[in-house]
């Protein structure tokens, strides 16, 4: 039973939708009822299935990249005051500016290729993984610190023995955050020009009011960001059982 | 009396004389306080309308054929560019397809969202060739596909040859050049229309309502097909980001392709069946359309007034 | 005697700056240890044994004064030495030998040589079957015997110690201290040692340093004279001698009520 | 000189743009360099300080409704493994879907007023603030929690008294990206249909090729962005001051 | 005596299940509690004195037996009593004066009437003038006399205490114990008292619980016989009895060693 309650989240959903479509006369244009969408998905697979490895490949770069950049950014900021100060406002910078207004210049610079998108993708999601690992890094006790200098650790010790492994829990949710931004960024990467992939298919579907396909494209992706979500949140799982957030509490016996 | 009427996009020459109707008072002496919005592209302008946010607005018809294939309760009250003014546009310094046989292999950008796949789609299919010989570059906003054209990411983009070609060249300083579709292919579709929503019509009230701004709107027309500089200039009012050289540009453009063979002589923004055939044959053969028995289903002409389109006592 | 002094702390002082107002930790403390001695701390709750430990340690700044130690002035954390802070401070990532091996780690030893050494360990504070718990499925007072053993597994010549068993029943702290003392016999190490326990220290020092309440300030360091390996239930008389001793001057200072 | 570091972040970041515009020859179309932007700032400014108000209404108005909603919401989710499994595979596909995507449909269901603009900038700062409270409420200890049901704290009392204050440095990090974020939403919002606002504004500009007022409103969004996301730090310091992220290392002395 | 207990343990047992393996922390633990009586647990370390704490606060499922407080049968946790545990668990962002007045918060009490109580609690645990510090800004001792004020604070009619005075030198817990004899004396409360020194607990309770190693079996229950007040300096003959009686205890369940 409480194995199949995500499903059944999802079910009244669907459930709820498809009979608004029907009781409310929804047109076909504005909202195509799940069934349709089902069908759609069905018949159009191997087109979803192609514009979605494009976008699962720009998104996944996009992602690697900024997890790459993000971690080195936070643990700057978290050791230097200077850093942070200098480094924050640029941060935002890049992290408030519309990448929808900006992404046309990547067009410029970097052409129509895979790069410009594997770049929105990146910097749509780099900024709560640096936020979230910062939090995470600061978080470590002074008495834990005490004890890593009084063993001598080196800088590289300190982080990768103390700081890190007790900022996993925040960086984790930074990460998973981000995962659901990265697929919204190759998205809007794919929308600023592109020739593949499933926002590209989106921009198509939607000016030729193919409303099924539109919709059947928005499942694929959803479909995708779920599943890469689970993944982070599975390495979580795997990597931190010992944090509190995984603990289990002891509840065999009688109470 | 408030009348809200939604552009199919942000203010560029085309929508010239909608401002002089309501700047020279025509808007007014029918009655109506016209309050002109500004849209985000054809397709939601007409889904809009089809939810009647907006009873009235101005959207490109092969947008609205298509929506209303797919349900959506509007038609076309009034057609103002009869010709497609879709081009290829190009730096004029580069490689660019101004013949049919420099087309293939070349790297096209246009904007999803608006008319310009539909209508390439029926292009590409009327001389021979399928989307996949060429590189579509789509993009969602227009500046990228410009800025794609003049960083040489692209050889062309699909435009407006009286908006975006001229445009680019006065803002740039770069030498723009363009072949419009018609001249390439002789494909053409209906373009801009008024367009209403069919529920909002079944009220008479609102059908004298839209008769009167109809007639304010074909006066403004006809007043702008008259006095080409002084409708730039009113224009520029409510655009002040343009200049007056390509405010006229784009009106002269405009005025260019208000009338089709079968309507020379009919009052302004005034459409024939035939050209609404014509359209239709076209998407229905190569763009995926589902073509209407009735062609009465797209558009009326009854709510248009005769010239000199003054306002009744 | 003060030229040998291993560790000397010179007219120290501590203030700490909290937003409710000034604490004056501790003050004019004045101490030489020498090489190979052992030091106990005996004071009432917050009188700044923990923040000397610390400031000996280089862990925390002092508000003046001076302390050396190995005849170089502290002014970054001492690494030669093993610490058991007053808390147990596991890493909640590593099993109860891991945590251990943390120290052998962090100084780049030799794994392969040390664990066995670790295991040791282990098995003397009475932790074998936990090599592979994580410390959240220990006891406090287990948690407390993981952090002694970690800080005891690299053989340190200096080892400071705050309380190792505040959370070790009487049974326990009586035979880690008689393990302490053996191993200190043998290897001769310098140490500082905290404890809330008049007769600890007595059992394991060679000086006893007595503090007043906060402001702690040194009251008396008295030497204990008994010979060793001593045993608790085989003490001469003179234990109770320095035990009340002590006992006598934390009443003077009003530490224990007079009744 | 430590004060002047944000701005010397900033000032060589404008340093490097001005001169890579100037020595490349970068046209005024692609981008203008930014003496030009400063300039048309200030002379536009009125213009900017209107559609800035409106897009910070509406962003405001999304923020609050995200965190309205996000917070209960995480209480529920870490209260009820099987809320927890039934919601946040919907979050998620709220999160996942591309807010370019259905901007549309809220335009055609609400209207051009405020009302989607503000409904697209809540869904997009919606879930870092449900990811990170989450993480914030589960990281209460189990000795912590043993404490208050030793005292008979009411489930609001174990919540309020201890569950919040203790996930409140980790919620702080999800409010400040759903606060970035937030901006962007709105902005997104206002790029499917509006008269007013800076995203139209971007619009404008951008069809009208006025790269100068473009990139001053950009600087304007990044403005907004940045006093948002600093208002919460400040309330975060201010709230929060006891936990060791921001606890000052006692340093006064010798050492 | 069956009848009139106030807290029954029968047969009681606890395993958990770690990743590492089971472990069995107690069984066949019987202990029948009256009303009004001091009883106090003192065992090795990982016993499982705190687990038997919490099983009858009813914060640890329990894995077989039975356990009632008051007549009922403990299926959640209790609420109507004081609790010190082994850490000192105060709330970060609450000062000391309101890390007690918590207690009376969350128990919707009235802060008028309490806060005085609160105050004298804090001045008689040596907490004075620091009424508005975080405790982070108090020593392991201080942190552990503020949790102790809040276990009594709301002067509950039962007291679990878990090693209260672990972090506490031998001089306060002296003072702080004939504290809790004279208000368990005045108000004669129902108190089970985990301590890891011997004396303490024949100092303080009516009768001793003595454990053997983990698993954890109750030994032997001896009653302590002894005139109130006791004061730990005018103690007769019979004090060092029972404390020599547990330690031989220990000695022959193996946990003293026998040199
Ligand atoms: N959460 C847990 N998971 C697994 N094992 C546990 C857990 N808590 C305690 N134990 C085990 O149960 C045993 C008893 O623990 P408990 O904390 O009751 O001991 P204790 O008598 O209080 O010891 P101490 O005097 O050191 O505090 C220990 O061996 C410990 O390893
Ligand atoms: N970080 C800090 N900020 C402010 N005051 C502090 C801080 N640390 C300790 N103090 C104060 O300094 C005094 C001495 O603290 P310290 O920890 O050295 O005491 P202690 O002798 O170790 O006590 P205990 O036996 O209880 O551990 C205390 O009064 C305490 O309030
Ligand atoms: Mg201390
Ligand atoms: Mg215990």
């Amino acid at each position: 039973m409480s194995k199949l309650s995500p499903l059944a989240g999802i079910l009244v959903f669907l459930a709820i939708w498809e009979l608004g479509v029907y009781l409310f006369n929804v047109p076909a244009y504005l909202m195509p009822p799940p069934t349709a969408v089902a069908k759609t998905f069905v018949q159009e697979f191997p087109k979803l299935l192609f514009h979605g490895w494009v976008t699962t490949y720009e998104m996944l770069l996009g992602y690697v990249l900024a997890v790459v950049i993000a971690i080195p950014l936070a643990i700057g900021i978290t050791s230097s005051h200077r850093f942070d100060r200098f480094i924050t406002p640029q941060l935002l910078f890049f992290q408030v500016v519309p990448k929808v207004a900006i992404a046309p210049l990547f067009l410029v610079w970097f052409g129509v290729g895979t790069t410009p998108k594997v770049l929105v993708a990146f910097l749509i999601s780099f900024f709560p993984i640096v936020i979230d690992a910062a939090v995470g890094l600061r978080s470590m006790s002074s008495e834990m610190t005490d004890l890593a200098r009084s063993m001598g650790a080196t800088r590289w010790q300190l982080f990768a023995r103390f700081r890190l492994p007790t900022s996993l829990p925040y960086l984790f949710s930074g990460l998973k955050v981000a995962a659901t931004l990265s697929v919204a960024g190759a998205v809007v990467g794919e929308f600023v020009g592109a020739d593949k992939g499933l926002g590209y298919l989106l921009l198509v579907t939607n000016s030729n009011m193919e409303t099924a396909l539109m919709f059947a494209t928005i499942v694929a992706l959803t479909v995708i960001g779920l599943v890469f979500f689970y993944v982070v949140e599975f390495l979580e799982a795997f990597l931190i059982p010992w944090h509190v957030t995984h603990r289990v509490r002891e509840g065999s016996g009688t109470m | 009396e408030k009348f809200p009427f939604r552009l199919n996009w942000t203010l560029y020459g085309e929508h010239a004389p909608f401002f002089v109707a309501r700047d020279k008072g025509f808007y007014a002496a029918e009655g109506l306080d016209v309050e002109i919005q500004e849209g985000s592209g054809s397709t939601t302008v007409a889904q809009l309308v089809a939810s009647s946010n907006s009873p009235v607005a101005y959207v490109d018809a092969a947008t609205m054929m298509r929506g209303i294939s797919n349900g959506m309760p509007i038609k076309a009250v009034g057609v103002t560019l009869q010709q497609s003014p879709m081009a290829f546009i190009y730096r004029a310094d580069a490689a660019r397809p101004t013949k049919l046989s420099e087309i293939k292999g070349s790297r096209i950008a246009l904007t999803a969202g608006d008319a310009s796949l539909t209508i390439f789609t029926a292009f590409m299919g009327k001389v021979g060739m399928k989307l996949e010989d060429v590189q579509m570059i789509t993009v969602a906003n227009p500046q990228g596909k410009e800025q794609a054209v003049l960083n040489k990411q692209a050889d062309a983009l699909l435009g407006y040859f009286m908006d975006q070609g001229p445009r680019m060249q006065l803002q740039t300083g770069v030498k723009m050049g363009w072949t419009r579709l018609y001249d390439l292919g002789g494909v053409s579709t209906l373009s801009s229309a008024m367009i209403a929503n069919n529920n909002w019509l079944k009220d008479a009230k609102n059908q004298d309502l839209l008769r009167r701004f109809l007639r304010a709107s074909q006066r403004g027309w006809q007043y702008t097909f008259d006095n080409r500089a002084e409708a730039a200039e009113i224009f520029r009012k409510a655009a002040p980001a343009f200049t007056q050289e390509i405010a006229l540009l784009e009106v002269d453009g405009t005025m260019s392709i208000i009338r089709t063979d079968r309507t020379k002589g009919k009052p302004i923004a005034w459409s024939d069946v035939g050209d609404w055939r014509d359209s239709q044959d076209l998407l229905a053969k190569y763009a995926k359309l589902n073509p209407q028995s009735d062609l009465n289903a797209y558009f009326t002409n009854e709510y248009l007034s005769e010239p000199p389109y003054m306002p009744k006592k | 005697m003060a030229a040998e002094a291993y560790i000397q702390l010179d007219d120290v002082s501590k203030v700490y700056r909290a937003k409710a107002g000034q604490v004056e930790a501790c003050g004019e403390i004045n101490l030489d240890i020498r090489e190979s001695e052992f030091v106990a701390i005996v004071g009432p709750s917050g009188c700044g044994k923990t923040t000397i430990l610390k400031m000996v340690a280089g862990l925390q700044p002092r508000s003046s004064g001076s302390i050396t130690v190995g005849g170089r002035s502290v002014d970054r954390p001492q690494t030669d030495l093993g610490i058991v802070f007053q808390d147990a401070i596991l890493l909640d990532w590593r099993s109860v030998l891991d945590n251990v091996m943390l120290q052998v780690d962090i100084r780049n030893l030799d794994r392969a040589t040390y664990e066995p050494i670790a295991r040791h360990l282990l098995e003397l504070t009475g932790l074998k079957g936990f090599e592979h718990h994580k410390p959240f499925e220990l006891s406090g007072g287990m948690r407390q015997r993981v952090s002694i053993c970690r800080a005891l597994v690299h053989d340190p010549p200096l080892l400071l110690m705050d309380e190792p068993f505040g959370a070790l029943d009487a049974l326990t702290r009586e035979q880690i201290s008689m393990d302490i003392q053996r191993v200190w016999m043998e290897k001769r190490k310098t140490a500082l040692f905290i404890t809330h326990s008049i007769p600890e220290a007595v059992l394991l020092a060679d000086r006893v340093v007595v503090m007043s309440p906060r402001p702690g300030r040194i009251v008396e360091i008295i030497d204990i004279d008994l010979p060793r390996p001593r045993k608790l239930d085989s003490m001469p008389e003179k234990f109770s001698e320095y035990t009340g001793r002590i006992r006598s001057i934390f009443k003077a200072s009003g530490v224990l009520a007079m009744d």
